[in-house]
């Protein structure tokens, strides 16, 4: 590292440096994410991200449709924890019109995030392990997602553009066996996650490629926005489930994973550990539902006051926000995310200086981006 | 087949290589007719082994060279990388040694 | 290497159980389950008691729909006419673009006539760039598909009826009580 | 003077054995090709390929002819030349060491009595093949690979060759015909008069033959060394220009190398095509495919390296590991002790070496770990507290 | 037939060689180079020196071109593409020409007695080189170290390492 | 719904074809397109959403190794492009030098509704209006995103385009 | 010397004879019977779908060298251990000079450690 950027440039004034593309075709950049490396060897000196080859407009298109074909949109933003982002347009359009949402929908809200959490992370542990070279991992997860997946389908009748969470409820009761079903594909789901967890937690290539690769330390981290688990990875104990409880999330019993040096390793055991925690989360709102109304909303028609909100959750990857502004017409007038992923990425810089080559992709895996929510 | 084709096949083969080395500008072709050189010797030695030695001492000495000629092309190499990174070329004529 | 060894272990168990018991659904010849509720691609429903479509052709689903890939005219019923359907307009053409269709099922939750459902219909792979611009007939069919294969009632009937079930509980445990 | 390469009549035999071993080695090839997707299928719980030909048999050919059948390009800003040939670099010494490796007693094109020598002089032609492939096609990616395979197969060969040396020790011999007979009892009696007997030299020298299975596996580029065409940082490092035909031959070396390997363990370390009941090449055939299987597995199980830590790895592990095996061997010779002395010696060896990367490796994780196990326990001591109160 | 190998052989090294010199291209001088070396250790084959003809390719083909590829890749500046000889290029072809004129008069001169070409087993020439030459053995490992340490040193030295 | 093919990717004829036409007989050309149909390699190249469900399709519930598709990271090596997801116009230029540098012969599967015509994004500013704008593409695959399922039969129907490509003669068009 | 040493060596030459051939001629025959259709862009360098730079030689990190010239002087000692192996039994003095050499070159390997050129950078 003494060396790093004596010399940039040979007597001949020729770069020294090698400049790589990767992506926006690129298997480890999950998606169309580009990654413009400036190489010294296997030694990354800079990196210039490029985003913007997922930009779909859809902020833009949000203030075309009605709010509850906005829904459809938010399920693509961050396509891989759709019910979230569902929910987190809905909880908006909620607050502004000061609704008051049925326990028991709140309840399905919370099991079905929290299940859609552990698929997301499930992918992203298979997907973080091919980016490391692991190839099996991705199998066991996808296992387990693929029985998720199934799981959701049965419930809101699509595997993953769920279009299911409503303004002021959700759009259907839930089907009769849906508790044992639940149950069924808890257990197997514990069984997948803990087959890749023991299959790469301790390895030691694993923890050789991950530990103390792309550390950010807990002040760096919050001075770039990051939130979720790349943010906890650092030891902040910081998840808006705790902090700012909304939905029915205060009466679970929790815990809050954290690492400790803020490496990939730590970023990886986080969401680990959030998979169990999920799954108790799970199985405390099964105890504690009970039957009632699921909406609140009687018409169809949403025409919420003239005003603006700012709401906030946890997604699966960190912190979203939306800030919605009303007109008092049936379209909203401005829809602004705050997606977790693009905050998330703007550390990539600052923890890919000084990193090999291999480790730019297992840093960008460990960030657990979606193009889709980073581009909108 | 006798000794002298070997003999005349390694001349040749030293000539090239001297033609190389005279020639070549590039100091790494220059290394490379070198090792041509040496081969041409290695032939001879071997050759004259072959025919004429019944204790095959031109084969252990032929070893001998080949273990020199390796170091000779590792630490000779490596002058060279360091003379394309501090003067930015490899050639023979452009490197002034006063001025490094 | 204990990590290692452990994992590899891991694998080879995982190898025993994809030699008895493999997950793989061999496609062609099975299929994974398709859940009750899944939303394939939308179908019209056909009234089987007068043999005419549900639908009338209102255009509430075709304004409802996000990606406007639907379109529809509408005609007297000729059957209102002679006095066997009580609907006074019905479906004349109807028009999906399933190529751009997203499955979201807006135009079900919106339609007064159960007249459109959600089938289970998803291979549809063509050749053509609006391969699947199916009109009426075909999106019947699909749908007396879905009916005969789901044994699909109307979900107004099936909310009247739960919801004189309903009642007719809350009678008898007034009653009851 | 008596011109003894005047071969007419041999020449034509031998050829035609070499095309029969050329034709057979493809075979095993495409079997294996076969086997691995099985195999990994399996192992992750799916089936593989099923649907061309019986259980998917017909795969490795409908592959094999539909990337003969492909185009393959020569990009624009390659060297022609150079991208040109450096398959065949690649390939012919792949196939060249097969001349001498025996499938039983008298299974073998040539015997040669410095097979040995010979299959690791040629086997380092090989690695020339891989950087001028990257190197020819003037891509960066390419380049990056090129140079990470010359750095990691150069540092792996050497491990490779000093174990092929102590097999060489242990049988006074060069000739692998030899080597294997000496590894059964009652076949060939071994040089060496005292403290030894026929057994397989992976008894007598454990550590070398774990020393060569990872190095073997290092050479042939396979996970967890799989880095120079790791896929996911660099789509295939000297490869990723390759198409077609060209593609297909660097294929066929990857595969060839690995039964190559396979059936060197086999023949070093294992007995060789020894063994009771069955017929000697059925025995070998069944070893070599043990050993392939246990690279697949190992394929499917573990991560990939990063090139600092795997040329770490070769030159502070491996390298000394390889030395301390050759002492190892030359004085259990040299002073005539007991076999298992030796094995004893070797097997601690391994352990310990074993045991301390696996603690250097994972320390800072079960830190972590540790701190998250208290962490946890103070969470519930909260929870206690919160629920008396 | 002997004479046909060795004519292949000789034609091919020296092939190679005048490729060396010739091309304009370092890496296809590499290659050039290979060839030759290779063609060499067949030549070393019709003179029964097996052993040797296997160092060769280990050490020429194998491990000398690796590191002289590595060199060129590292040494890479813009002139590679276009080599040019340097102006004296005439003067060495008199003189090459000469030295091969002037030698292989002096070898046709006076031509070895006709003998049959032979080569030792390897256990022979192993005997041979620990004994005999087990001094000049410790002196090569001498000529390693050096050579290394000296390569360290001086890869090491200036510039970013 | 129209059954028939009229645009996409045709191989382009072999030197041989070009040298002799018609002598390599309709057996042989089948039996090429049957190799070429059972060896599927798909380029690794997800753009949106409707990727995280091509990779379900490699995954062990839905294995399309079966079909010997398998994926790889260059397209030198890989005959099917499946444009999984929304193309954007930032995204065209890419993607139309990726198809480029495919080699012969190769072919396209647009997967999804945005790929085929801009699905929920028709009226995006952003979005290319399905992906047969830039590349020539043989097999739409509706949904979105599509079951896995819908991509197997995406690809068996791309195997049947191959077959009946290779029966009407292999010339072209 | 070995009665058939001509027999064996030959089959060596002609395998190389025979890979050659027979990779040629899967050449030749992909060249004849593959499908092509030439267009300039195609022949462009990959890199991940961007259209690429001219390509600019770049020096490359120095410590790929020093590992070639490790792996050098390995091998020139594998060449002198190869006759050793065969020949070391009931030979004193060879057994102990070639301790010697083992030792001396592990001093160069030890050195070469404390200077932390096993390492790739420090
Ligand atoms: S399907 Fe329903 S909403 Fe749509 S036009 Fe027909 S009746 Fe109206
Ligand atoms: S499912 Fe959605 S996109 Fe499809 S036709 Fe109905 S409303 Fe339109
Ligand atoms: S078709 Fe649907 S699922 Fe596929 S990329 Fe477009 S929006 Fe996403």
């Amino acid at each position: 590292m003494v060396e790093a950027n004596v010399q940039d440039i040979n007597a001949d004034g020729e770069a020294l440096e090698m400049m790589v593309n990767m992506g926006p075709q690129h298997p480890s950049t999950h998606g169309v994410f580009r990654m413009q490396l400036w190489l010294d060897g296997e030694k990354v000196n800079r990196v210039v991200p490029h985003i913007g080859y997922l930009h779909r407009g859809s902020e833009k298109l949000c203030e075309g449709e009605q709010y509850h074909q906005v829904i459809t949109l938010f399920d693509r933003l961050d396509y891989i924890s759709n019910f979230n982002n569902e929910l987190v347009f809905c909880r908006a359009v909620e607050k502004i019109m000061g609704l008051e949402v049925p326990e028991r929908a709140e309840y399905v809200r919370v099991i079905l995030c929290e299940l859609n959490r552990v698929a997301s992370h499930l992918l992203f542990v298979g997907t973080f392990g091919l980016d490391i070279g692991a190839m099996t991992p991705v199998m066991l997860t996808f296992r387990g997602r693929e029985r998720a997946q199934a799981l959701f389908e049965a419930i809101s009748g699509a595997r993953m553009m769920h279009n299911y969470f409503r303004v002021g409820g959700i759009k259907e009761d839930l089907p009769d066996n849906f508790e044992t079903m639940v149950r069924e594909v808890l257990d197997l789901l514990r069984e997948d996650a803990e087959e890749a967890d023991r299959l790469l937690t301790y390895n030691e290539v694993f923890i050789a490629r991950s530990k103390g690769v792309g550390v950010i330390d807990a002040d760096t981290a919050m001075e770039y926005g990051l939130t979720g688990p790349c943010l906890r990875g650092c030891g902040i104990s910081y998840d808006v489930r705790v902090a700012e409880p909304y939905s029915v999330y205060d009466r679970f019993d929790f815990d809050v994973p954290v690492g400790l040096d803020g490496d990939c390793w730590d970023r990886y055991y986080v969401r680990i550990q959030e998979i169990y925690q999920s799954l108790s989360i799970i199985e405390q709102a099964l105890r504690q539902m009970s039957p009632g109304p699921i909406s609140a909303m009687g018409r169809r028609l949403i025409r919420p006051p003239k005003g603006d909100v700012y709401v906030r959750s946890e997604n699966p990857r960190g912190e979203i926000g939306v800030y919605l502004v009303s007109d008092g017409s049936d379209k909203p007038y401005r829809v602004k995310v705050r997606p977790p992923s693009f905050c998330n990425l703007s550390a990539l810089e600052e923890l890919l200086k000084n990193t090999w080559v291999a480790d730019a992709v297992v840093i960008l895996g460990s960030l657990d981006i979606v193009l889709g929510e980073v581009d909108r | 087949m006798s000794l002298e084709y070997f003999q005349v096949l390694s001349v040749a083969l030293f000539s090239i290589g001297l033609y190389g080395v005279l020639a070549r500008r590039s100091t790494v072709l220059i290394l490379m007719s070198i090792e041509l050189m040496l081969n041409a010797v290695n032939i001879n030695l071997i050759a004259a082994a072959a025919f004429l030695d019944s204790a095959f001492v031109g084969q252990i000495i032929a070893i001998f060279v080949i273990t020199v000629a390796a170091a000779e092309v590792g630490l000779a190499l490596a002058i060279i990388l360091q003379l394309a990174r501090n003067k930015s070329t490899v050639n023979v004529d452009e490197v002034d040694l006063m001025k490094w | 290497m204990l990590g290692g060894i452990k994992g590899m272990m891991v694998t080879i168990r995982s190898t025993l159980n994809g030699l008895r018991r493999p997950v793989t659904a061999q496609y062609p010849k099975q299929h994974l389950p398709i859940q009750a509720r899944y939303m394939g691609f939308p179908a019209l429903t056909w009234d089987y008691k007068i043999d005419e479509p549900f639908c009338t052709a209102c255009m509430v689903c075709i304004r409802n729909c996000p990606t406007l890939c639907m379109s529809a005219t509408m005609k007297d019923n000729p059957l209102q006419q002679e006095g066997k359907s009580t609907r006074k307009k019905i479906v004349d053409t109807f028009e999906i673009n399933l190529n751009r269709c997203i499955l979201c099922g807006i135009c079900v939750e919106v339609c007064n006539f159960d007249a459109i459902v959600m089938s289970h219909e998803h291979e549809m792979s063509v050749y053509e760039r609006n391969g699947d611009r199916v009109d009426l007939e075909p999106l019947l069919d699909m749908g007396k598909q879905f009916q005969q294969d789901t044994a699909w009632v109307p979900p107004s009937e099936l909310a009247k009826k739960s919801g004189a079930k309903a009642e007719e509980a809350a009678a008898t445990s007034d009653s009851g009580a | 003077m008596p011109d003894r390469f005047d071969l007419p009549v041999d020449i034509g035999l031998i050829a035609l054995g070499l095309l029969i071993l050329f034709t057979a080695l493809s075979v095993v090839v495409l079997s294996l090709t076969w086997l691995e997707r099985k195999f990994l299928g399996r192992l992750q719980r799916r089936l593989g390929p099923t649907r061309t030909g019986p259980m998917g048999l017909l795969q490795p050919v409908a592959d094999a002819l539909k990337l003969v059948l492909k185009e393959d390009l020569i990009p624009a800003w390659a060297d022609r030349t150079v991208f040109w040939v450096a398959p065949l670099i690649v390939l012919v010494p792949s196939f060249m060491i097969w001349v001498t490796i025996p499938a039983a007693n008298n299974l073998v094109l040539r015997n040669l009595d410095m097979g040995l020598f010979y299959i690791v002089a040629f086997s380092v032609v090989t690695i020339l093949g891989l950087v001028l492939a990257g190197w020819g096609s003037a891509n960066k990616y390419g380049t990056l690979g090129g140079l990470r395979s010359a750095a990691q197969l150069i540092s792996y060969e050497i491990p490779v060759i000093m174990v092929v040396i102590s097999v060489a020790m242990l049988a006074q011999s060069l000739d692998l015909r030899e080597i294997s007979n000496f590894q059964y009892p009652g076949v060939q009696s071994s040089p060496q008069e005292s403290g030894f007997t026929n057994i397989p030299y992976a008894v007598i020298m454990p550590l070398g033959l774990v020393i060569f299975l990872i190095a073997g596996l290092a050479e042939l580029g396979r996970t967890p060394f799989d880095i120079y065409f790791a896929e996911s940082e660099i789509v295939g490092g000297p490869f990723v220009e390759y198409s077609g035909a060209h593609w297909s031959v660097f294929f066929l070396a990857e595969y060839m190398n690995t039964f190559a390997i396979a059936a060197l363990t086999a023949l070093l370390f294992l007995g060789g095509w020894h063994g009771p009941f069955l017929p000697d090449w059925i025995w070998f055939l069944i070893k070599a495919y043990f050993v392939v299987l246990l690279i697949f597995w190992v394929r499917g199980t573990f991560p990939r390296l990063r090139i600092d830590q795997l040329m770490a790895f070769a030159w502070q592990v491996m390298v000394p590991l390889s030395f301390v095996n050759i002492v190892i061997v030359a004085i259990y010779l040299f002073y005539g002790w007991p076999w298992w002395a030796a094995s004893l010696l070797s097997l601690a060896c391994t352990m310990v070496i074993g045991y301390l990367v696996y603690k250097h490796m994972s320390r800072p994780a079960a830190r972590v770990a540790e701190v998250y196990r208290r962490q946890q326990q103070a969470n519930l001591k909260r929870k206690l507290e919160v629920g008396g109160r | 037939m002997t004479e046909v190998l060795f004519g292949i052989a000789a034609a091919m090294t020296l092939g190679g060689g005048l490729g060396v010199v010739a091309t304009r291209n370092v890496v296809h001088a590499a290659l050039f180079l290979l060839l030759s070396l290779v063609s060499v250790a067949g030549l070393y084959l019709l003179l029964f020196a097996e052993f040797l003809a296997l160092v060769q390719v280990l050490i020429y083909g194998g491990a000398i071109i690796i590191v002289l590829l590595f060199a060129i890749m590292l040494t890479r500046t813009r002139e590679y593409p276009r080599i040019s000889d340097n102006r004296q290029w005439p003067l060495a072809i008199l003189a090459a020409g000469g030295l091969f004129a002037v030698v292989t008069a002096a070898f046709l001169w006076k031509p070895a007695p006709d003998a049959e070409p032979q080569g030792p087993g390897l256990a022979k020439l192993g005997e041979t080189l620990f004994t005999d030459w087990a001094l000049p053995f410790e002196v090569a490992s001498l000529v390693l170290l050096v050579a290394l340490i000296g390569a360290i040193i001086i890869a090491r030295a200036g510039g970013r390492g | 719904m129209v059954e028939i093919s009229t645009g996409g990717n045709v191989p382009a004829p072999s030197t041989f074809n070009q040298i002799a036409p018609g002598v390599v007989t309709a057996k042989a050309e089948e039996l090429f397109a049957m190799a070429r149909k059972s060896s599927l390699w798909t380029l690794t190249f997800g753009l949106a959403c409707c990727a995280i469900e091509m990779i379900s399709t490699h995954m062990a519930h839905h294995d399309v190794d079966r079909f010997g598709v398998v994926t790889w990271p260059s397209p030198r090596q890989s005959d099917v492009m499946i444009v999984a997801g929304t193309v954007v116009k930032k995204m065209g230029e890419p993607i139309k030098l990726l198809y480029e540098q495919m080699p012969e012969p190769k072919w396209v599967v647009a997967m999804g509704s945005c790929a085929t015509n801009g699905g929920p994004y028709y009226r995006s500013y952003s979005v290319v209006m399905g992906v047969d704008h830039l590349v020539p593409v043989d097999v739409y695959v509706p949904g979105c995103p599509p079951r896995p399922e819908a991509l197997m039969q995406g690809l068996m129907k791309l195997q049947e385009k191959i077959m009946r490509d290779s029966r009407s003669g292999g010339r072209g068009r | 010397m070995p009665v058939d040493f001509d027999f064996r060596w030959a089959a060596v030459i002609l395998s190389a004879i025979v890979g050659f051939v027979a990779i040629a001629l899967m050449f030749v025959g992909s060249r004849v019977l593959s499908s092509r259709r030439h267009s300039d862009r195609k022949l462009t360098p990959y890199e991940c779908g961007i259209e690429p730079e001219p390509f600019r030689w770049s020096q490359i990190n120095i410590r790929y060298y020093v590992f070639a010239i490790l792996f050098l002087i390995f091998d020139v000692e594998a060449v002198f251990l190869f006759p050793w192996a065969v020949v070391f039994l009931g030979n004193n003095l060879a057994f102990y000079a070639m301790m010697i050499f083992l030792a001396v070159l592990g001093f160069a390997v030890v050195y070469g450690w404390r200077k932390g050129v096993l390492e790739w950078w420090k």
